[in-house]
């Protein structure tokens, strides 16, 4: 996640990047394209997802929604996975760096899960009359939000940087163990629970058009996670090095 | 119809605001680091 | 007193720095211990007597530097030689609700020793623990819980004892019964690393002492 | 090692008794608000009985466990466990049982009078008590590595943050199991899947406990 995939040929150099003042060096230089990027890319998707995609046939103009809401909401697991595997790899290895990109990459999740649940609602009010409905897909997002809510509570309230990377790291991998069975479990709750409001067939299908809107936005909310993510490790890093040299 | 330019304002709005939110708080938290930073010399 | 004599041992600890809460304590660190032989861990408050006991317990990690014990080196949680340490910390590990001897069983138990009362009781009677014993630890005073982490680390029968100011709260024949508790288990084979801020009552020969608020170049 | 750690759990219980029994009182107190609130329709009550009585199990569980190794890390008796002769994974193990069998077992004797207040049947309630037998050690498990995590820290929200998405599936199963058997179909799919909750959490939640409590030593 924090490396470039440009440059398969310099893979020995990607180990050079484990060390915090390397990577503080190479995050300053690379986060500005990054962010350049995720502009560029989000005023494509949106030119294409509100110039180019006809509009539905059966929902009308209200699905153009889908433009922000299913890149969050593939942003929000994704990341949720990414900071798993980052604290995992702290755990396990004691690096330095990891512990630092789990904690800067799970606020954005965090943001991300709220704005695929806030555009989730102001979807379903007009096309299921109803700003909330127990369907299995909004629960298991809101369920994500607890998790992320519990990550950052643990990790804020401990005061012990080491322990708080730590203690934030288990939190993770029991959320990452357990988020198979909650989706299964969701899934089945919601599928013996049917209520008869949920129409997924109501979906627009999907033109070219649509498709790549969808993409174009995707790849701008990847582009702004990692240039967000970089940037506060670069925060976590400069407070990491004031707290040992107190 | 002529309400689901509202709802679209409204995700897409509260949206971007969130995510505005975010960098300007991360801006300032940026700022601030590095405030404290030069004032103990480079990192 | 105890009755168990420990075979030679040794433990050796090589350039070791630990860092707690953001700032370093000490580093370059490096002593040697035998059997017979004990440690006084000396040095001004904050100066991490604690803090490196509690690393050689294996409590805490250390950042730099090596520990070996009889040879091999060990890493930070090695289950063999956590089983080799009897510490006794500020607090006593007891239970206020429970009674003196019902902790001490426990803390035997848990160190996989039965209960010998035939054992115990000439380490109760030395301690002055004989009707405190079996009182609510509630009830005790500071000096008396002391004691009874005292009794608890003679009966543990593990060679290497790591005590964080034993006589904090003691009284003068407290002090000198920690002395003489000591002395025993030195003379068993065992060895000891013990922080205080008075001196023990032990022969000169059989003690190292490090002032951990000396200019760390200082080692021994 | 084992009778050792149950002597000293039921010990502790049998000083203070008011610790053991304050999830119990919950849990019939919880339990009893509902029809309070909801009014006496009979009808009402039987449907939201497996609900109300799962959540203020989960509820209860994790209230009587939030302080589970308190007193222990104050005292100092952690560092002890942790230089013991058995693994630190497998007394933690012990202990979460013997907390379980004093605190939460006498939950599963009082739920059929609750299930009675609610008019469940019996057929419901064996099924609701099986229920429980399978899943409120996975939620024992789960307050305790909350509990470990959160060791020495203010706060327990903190703790519920943490531990409720976590036990979201077992409280799924668990209620299932009890609607299907009102329902006169079969349960046995969703005790099956709290089996396997509960299998997958001895096998991971007792190393992680363990890893947690090193933490709150450091």
């Amino acid at each position: 996640m924090n490396k470039p995939l440009t440059d398969f040929s310099r893979a020995w150099r990607w180990r050079q990047l484990a060390s915090p003042p390397v990577f503080y060096q190479w995050a300053g230089r690379v986060w500005p394209w990054l962010a350049g990027l995720a502009l560029l890319l989000a005023a494509a998707g949106l030119w294409v997802g509100f110039l180019l995609a006809p509009t539905d046939s059966q929902q009308g103009e209200v699905y153009r929604i889908i433009f922000l809401h299913v890149p969050a909401a593939w942003m929000s697991m994704f990341i949720y996975l990414v900071a798993a595997l980052h604290a995992g790899l702290g755990l396990v290895y004691k690096t330095r760096l990891s512990p630092l990109l789990a904690r800067a990459l799970a606020p954005t999740g965090a943001v991300f899960t709220v704005i695929a649940l806030w555009t989730g609602a102001a979807w379903g009010k007009p096309t299921w009359g109803a700003w909330w409905v127990w369907d299995a897909r909004l629960t298991s997002e809101l369920i994500l939000l607890f998790l992320y809510l519990g990550y950052l509570g643990v990790v804020s309230a401990i005061e012990d940087s080491q322990r708080a990377d730590s203690a934030g790291a288990i939190v993770l991998l029991a959320g990452v163990v357990n988020i198979p069975i909650i989706y299964f479990s969701v899934q089945w709750w919601s599928t013996l629970h049917q209520g008869a409001t949920i129409r997924w067939d109501a979906a627009p299908s999907m033109t070219h058009s649509m498709l790549a809107g969808m993409l174009l936005m995707a790849l701008a909310c990847w582009a702004y996670s990692l240039a967000v993510a970089l940037v506060r490790t670069r925060c976590l890093i400069l407070e990491r090095a004031q707290e040992e040299r107190l | 119809m002529q309400n689901h330019a509202f709802f679209i304002a409204l995700a897409y709005g509260l949206g971007a605001l969130a995510l505005v939110a975010e960098m300007l708080w991360l801006w300032r938290r940026s700022q601030s680091a590095l405030a404290r930073a030069q004032e103990e010399g480079r990192p | 007193m105890g009755g168990v004599a420990f075979s030679s041992l040794h433990l050796a600890v090589s350039g070791w720095g630990c860092v707690r809460n953001g700032r370093v304590l000490f580093r370059q660190l490096a002593f040697e211990l035998a059997s017979g032989q004990a440690l006084v861990l000396k040095g001004r408050n904050g100066a991490g007597k604690s803090t490196l006991l509690r690393s050689l317990a294996g409590l805490l990690p250390w950042r730099a530097g090596a520990l070996s014990w009889g040879g091999q080196s060990v890493r930070t949680s090695d289950a063999a030689y956590q089983q080799q340490l009897a510490y006794l910390g500020h607090q006593a590990g007891m239970s206020d609700a429970l009674t003196g001897l019902e902790n001490l069983q426990f803390a035997l138990a848990m160190g996989g020793i039965a209960w010998n009362p035939a054992q115990a009781a000439p380490v109760l009677h030395a301690l002055a623990l004989n009707e405190v014993a079996s009182r609510p630890l509630g009830r005790l005073s500071q000096g008396q819980r002391r004691r009874l982490g005292l009794a608890r680390v003679v009966l543990s029968e593990r060679p290497v004892w790591l005590l964080d100011e034993p006589d904090s709260s003691l009284d003068d024949a407290g002090g000198a019964c920690l002395g003489q508790v000591l002395a025993a288990h030195l003379a068993a084979g065992g060895m000891a690393v013990v922080a205080t801020h008075h001196g023990l009552a032990l022969p000169q020969a059989l003690t190292r002492t490090l002032d951990l608020s000396a200019p760390r170049e200082a080692t021994c | 090692m084992l009778k050792a750690v149950c002597l000293r759990e039921v010990r502790l219980a049998a000083r203070r008794p008011a610790d053991a029994l304050s999830g119990l009182v919950f849990f019939v107190m919880v339990g009893s608000l509902f029809p309070l609130a909801l009014g006496p329709d009979s009808a009402l009550l039987r449907q939201i009985a497996p609900g109300v009585m799962w959540v203020a199990a989960l509820l209860a569980v994790l209230l009587g466990q939030h302080r589970l190794f308190e007193s222990d890390w104050a005292d100092g008796s952690l560092e002890q466990w942790v230089l013991a002769q058995a693994a630190l994974p497998l007394l933690v193990g012990i202990k979460v049982a013997a907390q379980w069998l004093i605190a939460v077992l006498p939950l599963l004797i009082a739920a059929p009078l609750l299930g009675w207040q609610y008019g469940m049947d019996n057929a419901s309630i064996a099924v609701l008590l099986a229920a429980l037998a399978l899943g409120t050690p996975s939620l024992s498990l789960l307050a305790a590595l909350g509990a470990a995590l959160t060791l020495g820290l203010r706060g327990q929200l903190l703790l519920t943050l943490v531990v409720l998405p976590l036990s979201i599936p077992i409280l799924i199963f668990g209620s299932h199991a009890v609607t299907q058997a009102q329902l006169g179909l079969a349960a046995e799919p969703a005790l099956s899947l709290l089996g396997a909750c509960l299998c997958l959490a001895l096998l991971v939640t007792p190393w992680a406990i363990a890893q947690a409590l090193r933490l709150a030593l450091e």
